[in-house]
């Protein structure tokens, strides 16, 4: 049941900056999608538009069947959107493991009265949502840090935390903003089998912004690039890589 | 006040990260056995104390009740709130009409809750629209209005020379004073309301709660809608406080406008960072605190009382500034080594 | 003399454990008497209250020096005083007035306060510990001995002062105007009360109202609505110095000098009316009942250089400058002696009993003709209020509007 | 020549957690070096003991100078400009405040003027947003901030804390060949601490690998691109 | 027409007075970024000290200006002995900390002073000048001038000076700001230290009408904490402006709409605040902080 995203016509400015202009784009269920560009191009502002945390000033957003500007941002994630923050936004005092549970809360069952009561309901829900983010944790190599403060981790590894988080919520379409940013080139390879190996057991519509080539080829299906809140050109990576347009605006001769 | 959205510098750690704490209370029996020790000090220690011993200790769980109505809007949500005074005191006025007018002392005791809730409610509808310190400012206005108010309608509320109350007398089967009946009275609502909070807040919704305070954005991606769960941190902060004020009725048999007062307020506010802000302990350990450090600083120099509350208010916060509730930590730190960690908060 | 059922003391607040001839009540023994005050002593009326506690403790800090007061039983005794913040929170008062019943003290006095005492009366009455010489002008704590026996003011009602002057008003047999301006609390209301009972159905017509809360820094606003009446009279029900100060200067900006009262609170010539410019209004009243130590006209006077002295010798670490609740409160010290004299028994009860059969006692730093009576019930005992009016130097009796 | 700054036996905690157990390395004047390393191995935590924000043991010299014990302020007033790890800008100052803090120390308006200028050619993207506040930057363009107010300071020595996250390639390409060109015209020396190692290699003329707080491998850089390891962890085919 | 007038010049002394603490508490937010509740009792121990240099017979004037300079060194003080500890810290522990300071503060002038009030004499003398029907106080005048004459010096300072530009870099972001080789630690003293000096000017401004008593200011805080949050705590001029504005609503209200009355006056400023920050969060003046994701 992965979702399918489209975008029409989406704009976006902010006292006279237009930093999105007329963007549409459509993923379709299942597959991932590549969002590059320059630094400025408006990447993270479009993951904004769809999360709900800007608002496009024209256009529509639609997951499915459902306009996502008429919901609430904080509805979306119950139609399974999750999304990470190109930089890494934790809870700093709290432990990998309640970071990660946070990624649950549109799962859980209850409002505050059944909560309160610890109804047995919850308690069951609660105890699975646990086994379920230790799970993930461990998937993602981070399994030694379940009981750790976030800021005793380096900065490297709080984006696997953030993935870890948004994939607790069982998402049908998840947006990264730049997950591979700050890893290793080797760390980079096991980033990418791991978001393999997560495709195959979930059936889920990745968008992905990220600068690291390597990943953009090795995991989209589709590429999409953005220059100066533009659309520049739609393709599969290997069309994106030989297209001037785009090595002149971003790639750069020598890469 | 959480003015500028810094993430490093969140609010006190939640209880409990340590960890591998004594292996002895890892133990299951031993803490049972612990709490069982707990529970029976408590229940048996007011008849062994004098009255006025009792009676403090009717006020500690009183106002350990508003702390954590203000610990659960504030240290758990991060939402200033200058307010908790007057939640308390509409409770108690809520509680003094309904013993007044003969009532069921149970449905008064509801209404104590629920009107405060309503009221705080409808403020938070408003309020939880603002950020930061805007929502402190509303909540501030609670107090300066609510005492021209309680003045204003007298025949409620006996104006401006307040009300004495006798109600909730030792039943004569108990065999017990009136001290101590309130005092067992008292004690079991806050016990009931600490259960209460300390499952709220672990969980679903006290991982909602520590979102909102730590970064909205997120909590948005995650699907907890912040203005919702302030206006529900706000209606639980002022339940609790209308808890507290029916506790206080209870134990003081008396309400006035001033104990709406800001300066009512501030004290709760400081009582809850003292004890450990978004911690259950910590609220507990403010209203010990709350009660006691008067009293402590009366005993040093009755004619300076207050001048030395405020000297141990700031020595409390100099060696412990996480408040009372992380004395454990600290001890097992300065224990295990003594390596204080000074250079890395020099930043 | 003092209606009490004092029939059975079957309620034993005070159970006193060795079976002597007459058990004496907790806070005194052979040669010691010890009492409370639970009073604001930080915050905004920590001013008055610590005056309250400073008064007091200088009076029995002489007699102790001189040696003790010889009590009724023939014991002389020093009197130790012990005193509680309180804030001005009424919690606190009950709070703080349970410990003192912990801390064994004999009797609750002359605190300052009306919520507070309020709040401890009851329980003081219950518990029948004594909660005398309170420094608050609301009527009920004299009001009705027989429901609280326990319970006794010092200084004259509000009320009556209110009325005193309302009185002189209707004396003057003419019609008058009156601009009211009143603490919204009890203090206000109360002289408000006892204006308007005094010229009910007279020709004085009380023709403006502003109110104020004790916690405004300013009341200019209410200044200029009361001077756009331009009333005859402007009368002050005013607590707080800074206030009454400042309504003064304001109507005289205004140009609006009618004749003036002040409550005994906030009439202190140097204190207020200087800085006021007192001078500049026809008339200025006032119903003060006791001499004001910081008045340089009073500088010779016996009464003030013993209290002065007094003051500096024992109450310094307590304050070190003066309101007329300090000279009440040193008052009180000589009302209370009065008291011990009479007191035959070392119980809260016959110190009950003396304390309400005091008459005609000449208290210092009282005005010459101001005593202290205690034997009509329903009244405080300083009960005489003399409308005096300032002459541009000092307050002297009036001679009517 | 001498080293200017030199790292000897250097330890560092956080708390009671120790993190670095013995880093040495020296960087000659002028010259650049390069640390690489796994996440958490304590690349940042090494530049941070240099700069005084943790706790550290063992002996860290500048310029003949030991530099334990002193505050970040100290440090960077001695000619050390930090860039740090993740967005090190001032969220609620406009980009040009931000450019005017970094060169906070130094007192030729003028020359502080022409090198905001240069700072703004080299990444035209902040000249766009001159007077927004920083906050509102994309990540990218945050990160160009950051090291613009790093040059800002005119430093004697510059430790980049991972200065390409989040930059495009070209960016990435233009800002690094932007420094090479600084170092060359001012005698700036560098510790570059990098993830993309043939980005950082562009610049540096040897590395040291860290290792769950010990420097493990080091070199110049030819003799490291030559070893397998290196290869298949950092640089990758 | 001449009532009217009047409350409204009544409106904006008291107003002022608010004014005069509320720039303080901007001062202090600015540089540090904390909100100070001591500020009440920092500036009445200053106009103590004022208050004691003109009994030893120094002209007014020297003796505030005096008092001013010895704040400041007492003001940075504070900063480096007590706040330092608490910097980089959970912000609600650092304003729990400024309550017990000015519990502490209050408390010791009251032992150094005693409670009750002291008169301070006015660097302005009593009279008054007509001005549209209304009579209206020089001091009045003199305490508004003043406000101004500080607010206008406090946006220059923070917009127009190297050393404000520090001040506010170090507020926001201390890490960042010390690796730019920006003596952290000297400058919150400075903040600090100048938040107190202003507090001394405010105290000793306000003092002859509020009488000097340990607690001159604790309402006077209140309200001038509403109005550096309505102004936008990070403008000089929000706050005063805010401050004006709460002083001239209260008067208006209380004397034209009579259901509210005096008692209940202050809850029409506040409520139409409330409406102003929901539409505006940032305050009046304040720059709407930008968030970013
Ligand atoms: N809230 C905002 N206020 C003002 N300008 C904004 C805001 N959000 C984004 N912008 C501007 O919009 C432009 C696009 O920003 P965005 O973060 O979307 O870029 P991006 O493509 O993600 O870049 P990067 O690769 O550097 O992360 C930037 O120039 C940024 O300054
Ligand atoms: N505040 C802290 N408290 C405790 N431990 C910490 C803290 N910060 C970092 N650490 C630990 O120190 C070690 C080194 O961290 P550091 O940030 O130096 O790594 P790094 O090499 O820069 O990694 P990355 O590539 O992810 O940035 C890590 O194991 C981390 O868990
Ligand atoms: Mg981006
Ligand atoms: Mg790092």
């Amino acid at each position: 049941m992965a979702t399918r995203l489209t975008l029409r016509d989406v704009s976006l400015s902010f006292g006279g900056i237009h930093v999105l202009q007329d963007v549409s784009l459509e993923a379709e269920p299942g597959t991932v999608l590549g969002l590059v560009g320059p630094n400025g191009a408006g990447k993270t502002s479009l993951f904004n538009c769809i999360s709900g945390h800007y608002r496009p000033t024209a256009g529509s957003v639609r997951l499915d069947d459902v306009d996502a500007l008429r919901l609430h941002p904080s509805r979306l994630a119950g139609v399974g959107l999750a999304r990470t923050f190109q930089h890494p936004a934790l809870q700093l005092n709290a432990t990998v493991l309640e970071n990660v549970l946070l990624g649950a809360h549109s799962r859980l069952p209850g409002g505050p009265v059944s909560w309160s009561l610890r109804l047995p309901a919850t308690a069951r829900a609660e105890r699975e949502v646990r086994t379920d983010a230790r799970e993930l944790l461990e998937r993602f190599g981070l399994g030694w840090a379940v009981s750790l403060r976030a800021d005793e981790l380096s900065h490297g590894l709080h984006k696997g935390v953030e993935l870890c988080r948004a994939m607790l919520s069982r998402p049908s379409l998840l947006l990264l903003d730049e997950p591979a940013a700050g890893l290793s080139h080797g760390e980079v390879e096991q980033f990418i089998a791991s978001i393999r190996d997560l495709r195959q057991d979930h059936d889920v519509t990745i968008v992905v912004v990220e600068h690291h080539m390597g990943v953009i080829a090795a995991l989209t299906d589709k590429v999409v690039v953005l220059d100066h809140g533009r659309k520049l050109m739609e393709g599969t990576a290997e069309e994106a890589r030989k297209d001037p347009r785009v090595v002149e605006a971003y790639l750069g001769v020598s890469a | 006040m959480s003015g500028s959205p810094r993430p490093g510098a969140a609010t006190a750690a939640p209880a409990g990260t340590g960890g591998r704490l004594t292996s002895v209370l890892a133990n299951r029996w031993v803490r049972v056995g612990l709490a069982l020790v707990l529970v029976a000090l408590v229940l048996g220690a007011p008849l062994n104390m004098t009255p006025y011993a009792v009676y403090q200790m009717t006020m500690v769980a009183v106002f350990a009740v508003a702390v954590l109505g203000l610990n659960i809007v504030m240290g758990y949500t991060g939402q200033v709130s200058l307010g908790q005074s007057a939640f308390l005191g509409l409770g108690a006025y809520v509680t003094a009409y309904g013993v007044t007018h003969g009532w069921n002392l149970v449905l008064t005791f509801v209404a104590a809750c629920a009107l405060p809730a309503v009221i705080g409610w409808l403020v938070a509808l408003a309020a939880a629209r603002l950020r930061g310190l805007a929502i402190a400012m509303v909540t501030i206005t609670l107090p300066i209005v609510g005492i021209p108010l309680a003045r204003r309608f007298d025949e409620i509320t006996g104006g401006s020379g307040g009300m004495t109350v006798a109600f909730l007398e030792a039943p004569s089967w108990s065999g017990l004073d009136n001290d101590q009946w309130r005092y067992y009275v008292v004690v079991l609502v806050a016990a009931a309301f600490f259960l209460l909070a300390s499952n709220l807040l672990r969980g679903r919704i006290g991982r909602a709660f520590a979102i909102v305070r730590d970064n909205e954005s997120v909590a948005m991606a995650m699907g907890v809608s912040p203005y919702r769960y302030k206006v529900l941190a706000f209606t639980v902060s002022a339940l609790f406080g209308g808890c507290a004020g029916f506790l206080y009725l209870a134990g003081v048999q008396y309400v006035s406008p001033e104990t709406l007062s800001f300066h009512t307020a501030i004290n709760i506010l400081a009582a809850m960072v003292i004890g450990g802000s978004a911690t259950i302990v910590g609220s507990l350990l403010g209203g010990l605190y709350y009660v006691f450090v008067p009293f402590v600083a009366a005993q040093v120099n009755p004619n300076r009382a207050a001048m030395i509350s405020g000297i141990i208010l700031l020595v409390i916060l100099f060696v412990l500034p996480g408040g009372l509730a992380t004395l454990p930590r600290t001890v097992r730190r300065l224990r295990r080594g003594g390596s204080s960690s000074r250079a890395a908060a020099d930043g | 003399a003092c209606g009490r059922d004092s029939g059975g003391g079957g309620g034993g607040g005070g159970g006193g454990e060795d079976g002597g001839a007459v058990e004496s009540s907790p806070g005194i023994t052979e040669d010691q008497i010890t009492f409370g005050i639970t009073t604001p002593m930080s915050g905004p009326t920590a001013g008055p209250g610590t005056c309250t506690v400073a008064g007091v403790t200088a009076y029995m800090g002489r007699r102790n020096a001189e040696g003790g007061i010889e009590f009724g039983d023939g014991r002389t005794r020093t009197v130790e005083i012990r005193s509680y913040d309180d804030a001005y929170d009424p919690a606190r008062a009950v709070s703080n007035f349970r410990q003192m019943i912990n801390d064994g003290v004999f009797g609750n006095i002359q605190s300052l306060g009306t919520p507070t005492n309020l709040a401890v009366m009851p329980l003081a009455n219950e518990q029948q510990v004594p909660q005398v010489f309170l420094t608050t002008g609301a009527s009920q704590f004299s009001a009705d001995p027989e429901a609280n026996p326990y319970t006794l003011g010092f200084v004259p009602t509000y009320v009556s002062e209110g009325e005193a002057f309302g009185q002189l008003l209707v004396d003057a047999g003419e019609p008058i105007t009156v601009a009211v301006l009143a603490q919204n609390d009890d203090f206000g209301n109360d002289y408000v009360e006892g204006l308007e009972s005094a010229i009910e159905g007279s020709d004085v017509e009380i023709v403006a109202r502003a109110t104020y809360e004790p916690a405004d820094t300013a009341v200019d606003a209410q200044i200029t609505d009361l001077a756009d009446s331009g009333a005859d009279v402007f009368f002050n029900a005013n607590s707080q110095h800074n206030l009454a100060v400042q309504s003064l200067l304001q109507a005289q900006q205004l140009g609006w000098t009618p004749r003036v009262f002040l409550p005994s609170n906030t009439s202190s010539v140097t204190d207020v009316l200087e800085p006021g410019n007192g001078g500049a209004f026809p008339g200025v009243f006032t119903t003060a009942s006791s001499k004001d130590p910081n008045d340089p006209v009073y500088a010779e006077d016996e009464d003030v250089v013993q209290f002065q002295e007094d003051m500096a010798e024992y109450s310094s670490d307590i304050t070190t400058t003066f309101v007329p609740h300090c000279a009440w409160s040193y008052a009180a010290g000589a009302a209370l002696e009065e008291a011990f004299t009479m007191m035959e028994e070392p119980t809260r009860d016959s110190f009950m009993e003396a304390v309400r059969s005091i008459e005609g006692l000449d208290a210092p730093m009282l005005l010459d003709g101001v005593t202290i009576n205690t034997t009509e019930p329903g009244v405080p005992p300083i009960n005489e209020v003399v409308v005096t009016e300032f002459n541009g130097e000092k307050y002297v009796e009036s001679e009517g509007y | 020549m001498s080293a200017l700054l030199e790292l000897d036996d250097v330890t560092a905690s956080y708390g009671h957690v120790q993190v670095l157990y013995g880093v040495s390395l020296a960087v000659e004047d002028g010259g650049a070096v390069g640390i690489l390393g796994a996440n958490g191995a304590g690349k940042t935590t090494t530049l941070r003991a240099i700069s005084g924000m943790v706790r550290t043991g063992g002996s860290i010299t500048f310029d003949g100078m030991s530099l334990v014990g002193l505050r970040p302020d100290q440090v960077a007033r001695l000619g050390i400009a930090h860039v740090p790890e993740g967005r090190g800008t001032l969220g609620h100052l406009t980009v040009k405040e931000n450019l005017l803090v970094g060169a906070y120390q130094r007192k030729n308006r003028a020359e502080i003027a022409q090198d905001v200028e240069r700072c703004l050619d080299l990444f035209p993207n902040l000249a766009d947003r001159i007077s927004a506040s920083a906050a509102s930057l994309s990540g990218g363009e945050q990160q160009m901030l950051a090291v613009a107010r790093g040059i800002m300071a005119r430093p004697r020595l510059l430790l980049l804390d991972e200065a390409s996250l989040g930059l495009a390639p070209s960016t990435a390409a233009n800002v690094y060949g932007a420094i090479g060109r600084l170092r060359r015209e001012s005698s700036l020396s560098m510790l570059v601490v990098e993830q993309n190692a043939a980005l950082a290699f562009t610049l540096v003329e040897s590395a040291t690998v860290l290792e769950t707080g010990r420097s493990v491998l080091s070199g110049p850089k030819e003799e490291l691109m030559g070893k397998d390891e290196i290869r298949r962890a950092y640089l990758g085919s | 027409m001449a009532r009217f007038v009047q409350l409204v010049v009544d409106g904006l002394a008291t107003g002022s007075i608010y004014a005069a603490l509320a720039l303080a508490i901007v001062l202090v937010n600015r540089a540090t970024g904390l909100i100070n509740f001591a500020q009440g009792s920092m500036a009445v121990f200053s106009t103590y000290i004022a208050f004691s240099f003109v009994q030893t017979g120094l002209p007014v004037a020297v003796a505030i200006l005096l008092a001013v300079v010895v704040s400041f060194f007492f003001g940075a003080f504070i900063e480096r002995v007590v706040i330092r500890r608490f910097e980089g810290g959970s912000h609600d522990v650092a304003v729990v900390v400024t309550v017990g300071l000015f519990v502490l503060l209050a408390g010791i002038s009251g032992w150094l002073w005693s409670y009750n009030h002291r008169e301070f004499p006015s660097l302005f003398p009593l009279d008054s000048v007509p001005v549209a029907g209304a009579a209206v106080g020089l001091r009045n005048i003199g305490t508004i001038v003043t406000v101004v004459a500080v607010m206008g010096l406090l946006q220059l300072l923070f917009l127009k000076t190297k050393l404000g530009l520090a001040l506010r870099a170090v507020s926001g972001n201390q890490t960042s700001s010390a690796l730019s080789g920006l003596p952290v630690g000297r400058l919150l003293m400075i903040g600090w230290g100048l938040a107190a000096a202003l507090g001394a000017i405010g105290g000793a401004l306000v003092a002859p009408k509020l009488f000097l008593t340990p607690s001159m200011l604790d309402f006077a805080l209140v309200y001038a904490l509403a109005a550096a949050i309505l102004g936008g705590l990070d403008s000089p001029v929000g706050a005063v402006v805010a401050a004006w504005f709460i002083g001239v609503a209260e008067n208006l209200a209380g004397g034209y709409i009579s259901f509210i009355g005096d008692d209940l006056k202050i809850a029409v400023p506040m409520a139409l605040m409330f409406l102003i920050l929901v539409v505006r969060p940032q305050g009046l003046f304040g720059h709407r902080e930008v968030v970013r994701v």
